[in-house]
């Protein structure tokens, strides 16, 4: 009765189980491991995974989905290098992320009022964003620099996205928090964050409670769309340069990072918690594999293999198993659980 | 019982209308007229859209996504997906050439071989699925990364060339001028959709995608129906993935990259719901032919890459989002 | 006995091209602040999915252990600039001495060179060129223009100078590059052959760097060109090429094609030895090779030796008239006359 | 025949069943009873295999058995028909019937399903309870007392020697549930045992020989139902009294009736009801009464905007209001509590506090902010002012609340949101006997602070008891209005029957 609460406790302290484990066994594994520098540069690296990953949580408790992310990152990179000798570069970027939401929007239009299923939306729009990043391209790389020299002040503004500090911390890095605890300040205390849960946990009950479920969802994909564009200019400024190649197959890694973190994939449970410790134990194994030399290949087993391992071992926790009954080789397995077929 | 009318009884043209609007007869049909008008407009195009060299090309190059479709349009009847087809389908080539080339295993048994492998593969999906419950989605993206790596590691990343003529018959071969991957195909779809339609186990993938308490209660053994079911997806994958390798006289690890992402396009552009209990081959087999033909075409068109990334994915969410427009208007016709 | 011939090899074929350069004379080695007896070299490589790039790890794997006292750190760039920075980073949280860098583009240069700039690290860099490192590698556009160049003789011998279509097998997605290659070898075709590809015949196909894809957009083009009987194709790697002739072989038209491809792989190999090979030939770009070279000269950067600031590779189009001279262990059945 | 000793079970550590005993003779009907939560659903599932249990034995003919799936149990001769609906939405009618046991073709072809004979055999088991659905409609398109049909069909179509019915009435109306009953004393003369779960109380005394009560998950009782009487029974089921409601309102003084609160005119929807009109008042509870079908439900869906009306309108507080949503239906003062309340009323992943605040953002987070304590306040005023029973507070998930719980939680959601209009559908729908007396007490308090409530039910009891002004409706059409004093159950029956009965 009363172990919902305790259950996503346990969820949690689970997770911060395996990401001590992990850490202890880098930290033996190679002395770079906790250095500081180490430590900063990881950070650095889970920017544009980490800012996604705080608006794939609030979407996928609300029971949405979102592949796209990673093409939008691109477009949007793309277009602040299009545009940035005609408009500007800071002009640009704004527009970028307009870009980025109007994308969003786009989704959650095809989701909501037409009743398309997400994972086809987003898959459809992963495909429209990529190729359309390669046509604004024509497939270069495009360099973000002052070309003509008479916006010194605005580039020098752009780079500090990328390169600059905040309170002695690295902009993208503080961009991250900010958006992380600006995150977990909806989910907590305001009617939108409220709003997500009702939605994913049922939304028929939510519309008839008289939410209007399809603008909850519709803003969800939007503030997705929005967050990738933010992503792509904290990007673009950090490496001087767009590219219609960026953040490949990134929607994997969030949603892996962001389901490891316990969102389920039918909405209305999780926590930002969870998915921060998702994205930290994701980052955490792939940083320290990359300290240890381990090819590529590896790496992409060990994200699969931990993924099964740590929602198998949360299914198998919170499922009240006859374990005596189980050795003894009887076919009594487990119970209380419904809907065989379609997981949690 | 004083029972209502029924739909099915009610009198008058517009809940006829509505009927028929909501009849699935029609997205069949739609998607055919949608097959036809593209047709149309590549032959407008392209005066080698309607030739016989075409077309053969066409029944050549259908195999590979049409076979791995039948296998992901039951995964998704029963309400499942399988992400890790294309990871599957290149493990299947590269354990056979493998096999055949470092150990000498001949290569009749070491194809069957690789087969074997993606069913254990498989088995192993649909033992997470059915058994540990662990999401669908989840597990195949796990599998996804875990089988392509694999894939890679086994073969160092070498692509092997698979030099043999019996080998190469499977992918290239012809018999009275109709190429073997079509037939293959042809005689699977007729064999999947007696399955899907005449024996038990298919009705009861229905069933299960359309209410797994109800299949259960009912005393159908829902989760040795999962288990198999994953277990052919991912055996038909591994069968597209000797077919690629036979028609290509080799093996890549990086074979049949984003397989899967074309497969659920083209068996969701054919019907088929991404929730479970609804769909049909025939309407796969559509998909399938309405996104070869679009490449087909777009390529002989001479439309940059770019923009054919661009035009798939809105033909996808055109198709979708029409269909999804016509079930929401017959509520307004006199629907339910 | 293998690596005694790599060594002949080396010496065959990689010239080292010293740009003429104001001298600098560096102090002794024991003045030189970088100098140890052991180092740690950092190696970045473009990525880890195609055998170009495996077979350079592996070279500059074997140099270095024959050096003796380097030891290597791998990262893989994953044809991305964003995880090509993050490997930078790590590189530098690692201490490394020096570091080999092979990415995507050049755009990224800047930003990455800054870093190890600031750290006063020696960088070499693969293929492209960034401000301020010691470049090493392939001239693409010239290794490109070899294979279009010995594609253009073989029509002007076989084909009366002329050919009907060109099929260009690109990866518009991956960078300059391979676009630098596709486009050495279409001028090389074009400028060497008599009668030049008419633009409209020319067709430009993504070969998304798979042997699938190609042999998928390759079957749907072989039909609206009828009626060329004369069809070559330049194509980014051997993987496409073996791919263009599948399809050509499965449309019943493999008499009518003729291909030339870059990199000159084991697999490549194999098809160009085969009897009636419709494979002509591939630039040679020996990236087993690529350490040999490096190492030496990241060692001698590291010893405030003088190094200069290029070395290119010289590239060798490989086809059956040289293959036996190059690798005639590998296919005895084909070098061994019978 | 059947002997179920001394069976425990508990979920997590809680309790469900302990030492629970029951036995069932052939051609007998045993009653079993007791309050949500009680542990009936349980012990059922206990006996067809769906859920292990921690102890006891089942013990069938004399032989212990072991069910460790429903398929073990079907092999047994063991049949349910259960509470909640079971069954594939795009599948045929026929399909759903013989889930699981479609027909084999002769010969050759044995492998093959043969479908004439499968339709053949779904119109004998349809024609059991004489109902007139085309077996080959998809169960999509019939209405949810239609599925509750094809359910119990489904589970009488088949050879059993056990059948276990968990509130098979609930979606029947009484010429139907006597329809049921007759056959089911059919069952009883061949042989067929019968477990049969109910809170209608009244029919349990009509068909049941023995009862058996549980409480807390404990046996109470079993007993001939001969020598029972309503109140002992309850008294069993509840462990208190509980006054009966009928007389305690017979007594009760006149009501206060206010303005017209909801006024609907000429309203019309193609297929469902023409020419609707009618009003509640000010402290008014107005129930709506028809058979299944009539078109009740989708009136009320339409009032609230969940479906759209083809003309008419509808007045709230004497205005004219555009209803479009629920949410338009929201900000005009109405509320709804639904049919399916897990379905379409509660968000069961939720605590009790957020689910009863769903629909007041407006007031408790202003510019989207909530305000915690007066949340809190807010909350603690429905729980303690409705009676929402839990274990563990306000911080508990629905999920785990009884039905009736369920309901007021539902109902104090409304009414946090101020609305000045109820619109209740089958509020007592599978709620207990001491629930269902709170609820009716709540609503009638409500009225009795100017709130117009309309109920639609099917129950005729129900009715009767609860509300001041009862109107029928019959295929569409309001076909009677009669005041509280005037109604009986003959004249509401004739009246929701199209007045021919």
């Amino acid at each position: 009765m009363k172990s919902a609460r305790n259950r996503s406790l346990a969820e949690i302290a689970s997770l911060v189980v395996i990401l001590t484990l992990i850490i202890i066994f880098f930290s033996q594994a190679s002395p770079i491991f906790l250095t500081q520098r180490n430590l900063d540069n990881m950070l650095l690296d889970i920017t544009t995974v980490g800012i996604l990953a705080v608006f794939t949580t609030l979407l996928m408790i609300g029971g949405g989905l979102d592949l796209s992310v990673g093409s939008t990152v691109a477009l949007c990179g793309v277009v602040i290098g299009a545009l940035q000798g005609t408009w500007g570069i800071l002009p640009a970027a704004a527009f970028a992320v307009a870009i980025g939401a109007l994308v969003g929007l786009a989704n959650g239009f095809l989701v909501t009022y037409v009743g398309i299923n997400p994972l086809i939306t987003t898959l459809g729009m992963l495909s429209i964003a990529r190729g359309l990043a390669f046509v604004f391209s024509d497939g270069l790389t495009i360099p973000v620099f002052d070309s003509e020299g008479t916006q010194f002040d605005a580039y020098n503004t752009f780079t500090q996205f990328g390169e600059g500090q905040v309170f002695g911390i690295a902009t993208p890095v503080f961009i991250m928090f900010v958006l992380f605890i600006l995150g977990l300040l909806i989910l907590q205390f305001t009617s939108y964050g409220r709003a997500m849960y009702a939605i994913g946990g049922n939304a028929q009950a939510s519309q008839l409670a008289g939410l209007s479920v399809r603008r909850y969802r519709m803003i969800a994909y939007m503030l997705s769309g929005l967050s990738a564009g933010i992503a792509a200019v904290l990007l673009t400024s950090r490496l001087y340069a767009a590219d219609p190649r960026a953040a490949p197959a990134m929607e994997l890694t969030v949603i892996t990072a962001v389901v490891l973190g316990g969102i389920s994939l039918a909405g209305g449970k999780g926590t930002l918690i969870g998915t921060a410790l998702g994205v930290l134990i994701l980052t955490t194994l792939l940083n320290g594999m990359k300290l240890l030399s381990t090819s590529t290949d590896a790496q992409n087993i060990a994200q699969g293999v931990v993924l099964l391992l740590a929602v198998g071992l949360d299914q198998l926790r919170t499922r009240d198993i006859n374990w005596t009954a189980w050795l003894r080789g009887s076919r009594l397995m487990p119970d209380g659980t419904k809907a065989i077929a379609k997981g949690d | 019982m004083q029972n209502t009318a029924t739909p099915a009884q009610s009198k008058g043209v517009i809940p006829k209308i509505g009927r028929w609007l909501r009849g699935e007869r029609l997205t069949t049909l739609n998607l055919f007229v949608s097959f036809i008008i593209i047709c149309i407009i590549f032959a407008s195009q392209s005066e080698f859209f309607l030739t016989l060299e075409n077309f053969a090309n066409i029944g050549r190059t259908l195999g590979v996504v049409s076979i791995v479709s039948i296998g992901m349009t039951l995964v998704l009847i029963t309400g499942g997906v399988d992400i890790s087809v294309g990871s599957v389908a290149a493990l299947s080539g590269v354990v056979a050439s493998i096999l055949w080339l470092n150990f000498g295993v001949p290569l009749f048994l070491a194809t069957l071989l690789g087969l074997l492998a993606c069913t254990v593969v498989g088995f192993l999906n649909g033992y997470m699925i059915a058994i540990v419950k662990i999401n669908p989605l989840i597990t195949t993206l796990a599998s996804f990364s875990i089988v392509r790596g694999l894939a890679f590691v086994l073969s160092n990343g070498q692509t092997n060339q698979l030099n043999d003529e019996a080998f190469k018959f499977l992918g290239r071969g012809e018999i009275g001028g109709v190429p073997v991957s079509l037939i293959l195909l042809i005689v699977l779809y007729i064999v999947f959709f007696v399955v899907m339609h005449f024996t038990h186990f298919g009705r009861n993938l229905y069933a299960i995608g359309g209410s797994a308490d109800a299949s259960r209660l009912a005393g159908i053994a829902v989760r040795r129906h999962l288990l198999i079911v994953y277990t052919l997806s991912a055996f038909l994958a591994g069968l597209g993935g000797i077919i690629i390798a036979s028609q290509l006289a080799s093996s890549a690890p990086r074979a049949a990259t984003g397989l899967e992402f074309t497969v659920i396009a083209a068996v969701v552009l054919g019907g088929t719901s991404l929730s479970g209990g609804k769909g049909s081959l025939i309407g796969t087999l559509v998909g399938v032919f309405i996104l070869r033909v679009l490449d087909n075409g777009l390529v002989q068109t001479r439309v940059s890459s770019f923009y054919q990334d661009v035009i798939s994915g809105a033909v996808l969410l055109l198709a979708v989002g029409f269909d999804q427009i016509r079930l929401k208007l017959t509520s307004t016709f006199g629907g339910k | 006995m293998k690596l005694l011939r790599k060594f002949v090899l080396l010496t065959v074929l990689l010239g080292i091209v010293a740009m003429p350069l104001a001298p600098v004379t560096y102090a002794q080695a024991q003045d030189c602040p970088t100098a140890k007896d052991n180092y740690v070299i950092g190696f970045a490589n473009l990525t880890e999915d195609i055998v170009f790039t495996q077979l350079v790890r592996e070279g500059i794997l074997a140099a270095a252990e024959e050096a003796g006292n380097v030891e290597i750190v791998l990262a893989d760039n994953q044809l991305d600039g964003a995880t090509a920075l993050a490997n930078a980073d790590n590189f530098i949280a690692q201490g490394v001495d020096g570091v080999i860098e092979f990415q995507t583009d050049e755009a990224f240069g800047n930003v990455i060179m800054s870093r190890f700039r600031r750290e006063g690290m020696p960088v070499i860099a693969i293929d492209i060129p960034m401000p301020g490192a010691t470049f090493f590698g392939a001239d693409n556009y010239l290794a490109g223009r070899l294979a279009g160049e010995a594609l253009g003789e073989w029509v002007n011998a076989n084909w009366d100078g002329e050919a009907n279509a060109m099929l260009v097998l690109e990866l518009p997605q991956s960078g300059p590059i391979p676009a630098a290659r596709m486009q050495g070898m279409e001028e090389g075709f074009q400028e060497t052959v008599n009668t030049p590809v008419a633009d409209e015949m020319i067709f430009r196909l993504d070969s998304k760097n798979t042997q699938e894809e190609s042999f998928q957009v390759v079957s749907d083009t072989l039909p609206t060109i009828p009626d060329a009987e004369k069809i070559v194709a330049i194509t980014i790697n051997d993987g496409t090429a073996l791919g263009v002739i599948a399809a050509a072989e499965a449309a019943g038209r493999a008499d009518q094609i003729m291909v030339v491809g870059q990199g000159a792989d084991p697999s490549g190999q194999e098809a160009m030895v085969a009897e009636n090979s419709r494979y002509l030939g591939a630039t040679g770009y020996f990236p087993e090779l690529y350490g040999f070279q490096i190492i030496p000269a990241m060692i001698d950067l590291l010893e405030c030796n003088a190094v200069p600031p290029a070395i290119y590779v010289n590239h060798v189009f490989i086809s059956q008239d040289n293959i036996c001279e190059l690798y005639s262990e590998e296919w005895p059945a084909f070098c061994t006359p019978s | 025949m059947l002997e179920m000793r001394h069976i425990r079970k508990s979920f997590y550590g809680v309790k469900v069943l302990d030492d629970v005993s029951i036995n069932l003779y052939p051609g007998e009907t045993l009653a079993l009873l007791g309050e949500n939560g009680a542990g009936k659903s349980t012990l059922i599932k206990i006996l067809n295999g769906d859920y292990s249990r921690d102890a006891g034995d089942v013990i069938l003919d004399g032989v212990p058995v072991h069910f460790a799936e429903p398929r073990d149990a079907e092999g047994a001769g063991i049949r349910m028909i259960y509470q909640e609906l079971h069954y594939a939405p795009e599948l045929s009618v026929a399909e759903n019937l013989l889930l699981g046991r479609l027909p084999h073709r002769q010969g050759l072809l044995g492998w093959m399903i043969d479908w004439n004979a499968a339709r053949e055999q779904a119109r004998e088991a349809l024609k059991l309870l004489n109902v007139n659905i085309d077996p080959m409609t998809k169960m999509r398109d019939l209405s949810v007392v239609e599925r509750e049909i094809i359910e119990i069909v489904k589970a009488l179509s088949r050879k059993a020697r056990i059948i276990v019915m968990d509130e098979p009435t609930a979606a029947l109306t009484p010429p139907e549930v006597q329809q049921l009953f007759g056959i089911i004393r059919d069952l009883c003369k061949q042989g067929i045992g019968i477990i049969y779960i109910s809170h209608r109380l009244d029919e349990v005394f009509q068909i049941a020989q023995r009862v058996t009560v549980l409480r807390d998950g404990k046996h109470v009782d079993t007993r001939p139902i001969a020598e029972m009487t309503h109140k002992a029974l309850v008294h069993m089921m509840v462990g208190r009294d509980i006054e009966e409601r009928a007389e305690v309102r017979k007594g009760t003084a006149a009501i206060q009736l206010g303005d017209r609160l909801l006024e609907v005119q000429g309203l019309a929807k193609t297929g469902a009801f023409e020419d609707i009109s009618f009003h509640v008042r000010a402290g008014e509870i107005v129930a709506l009464f028809g058979l299944l079908g009539a078109g009740h439900n989708i009136l009320t869906q339409t009032i609230f905007g969940i479906e759209k009306a083809d003309s008419g309108n509808v007045h709230i507080g004497g205005h004219p209001v555009q209803v479009a949503s629920p949410q338009d239906a929201k900000r005009a003062g109405i509320g709804f509590v639904p049919l399916d309340r897990k379905v379409n009323g509660l968000v069961l992943g939720m605590s009790v506090q957020k689910n009863i605040t769903l629909s007041n953002w407006s007031t408790l987070a202003p510019f989207g902010i909530f305000r915690p304590k007066k949340e809190m306040h807010n909350t603690r005023h429905w729980v303690d002012k409705l009676g929402i029973r839990m274990a563990g507070g306000i911080e508990t998930h629905t999920r785990y609340l009884s039905g009736g719980n369920q309901q007021k939680v539902v109902l104090a959601r409304w009414l946090e949101a101020n609305v000045r209009v109820l619109l209740l559908n089958e509020p007592t729908w599978g709620v207990d006997v001491g629930a269902r007396s709170d609820i009716y007490d709540q609503l009638e308090a409500l009225a009795a602070q100017g709130l117009a409530i309309l109920i639609v039910s099917s129950d005729i009891e129900e009715v009767l008891t609860v509300s001041h002004r009862i109107l029928t409706i019959y295929k569409g059409h309001l076909t009677g209005e009669f005041m509280q004093s005037e109604a009986t159950q003959e004249n509401l029956l004739h009246a929701a029957a199209g007045g021919t009965l």
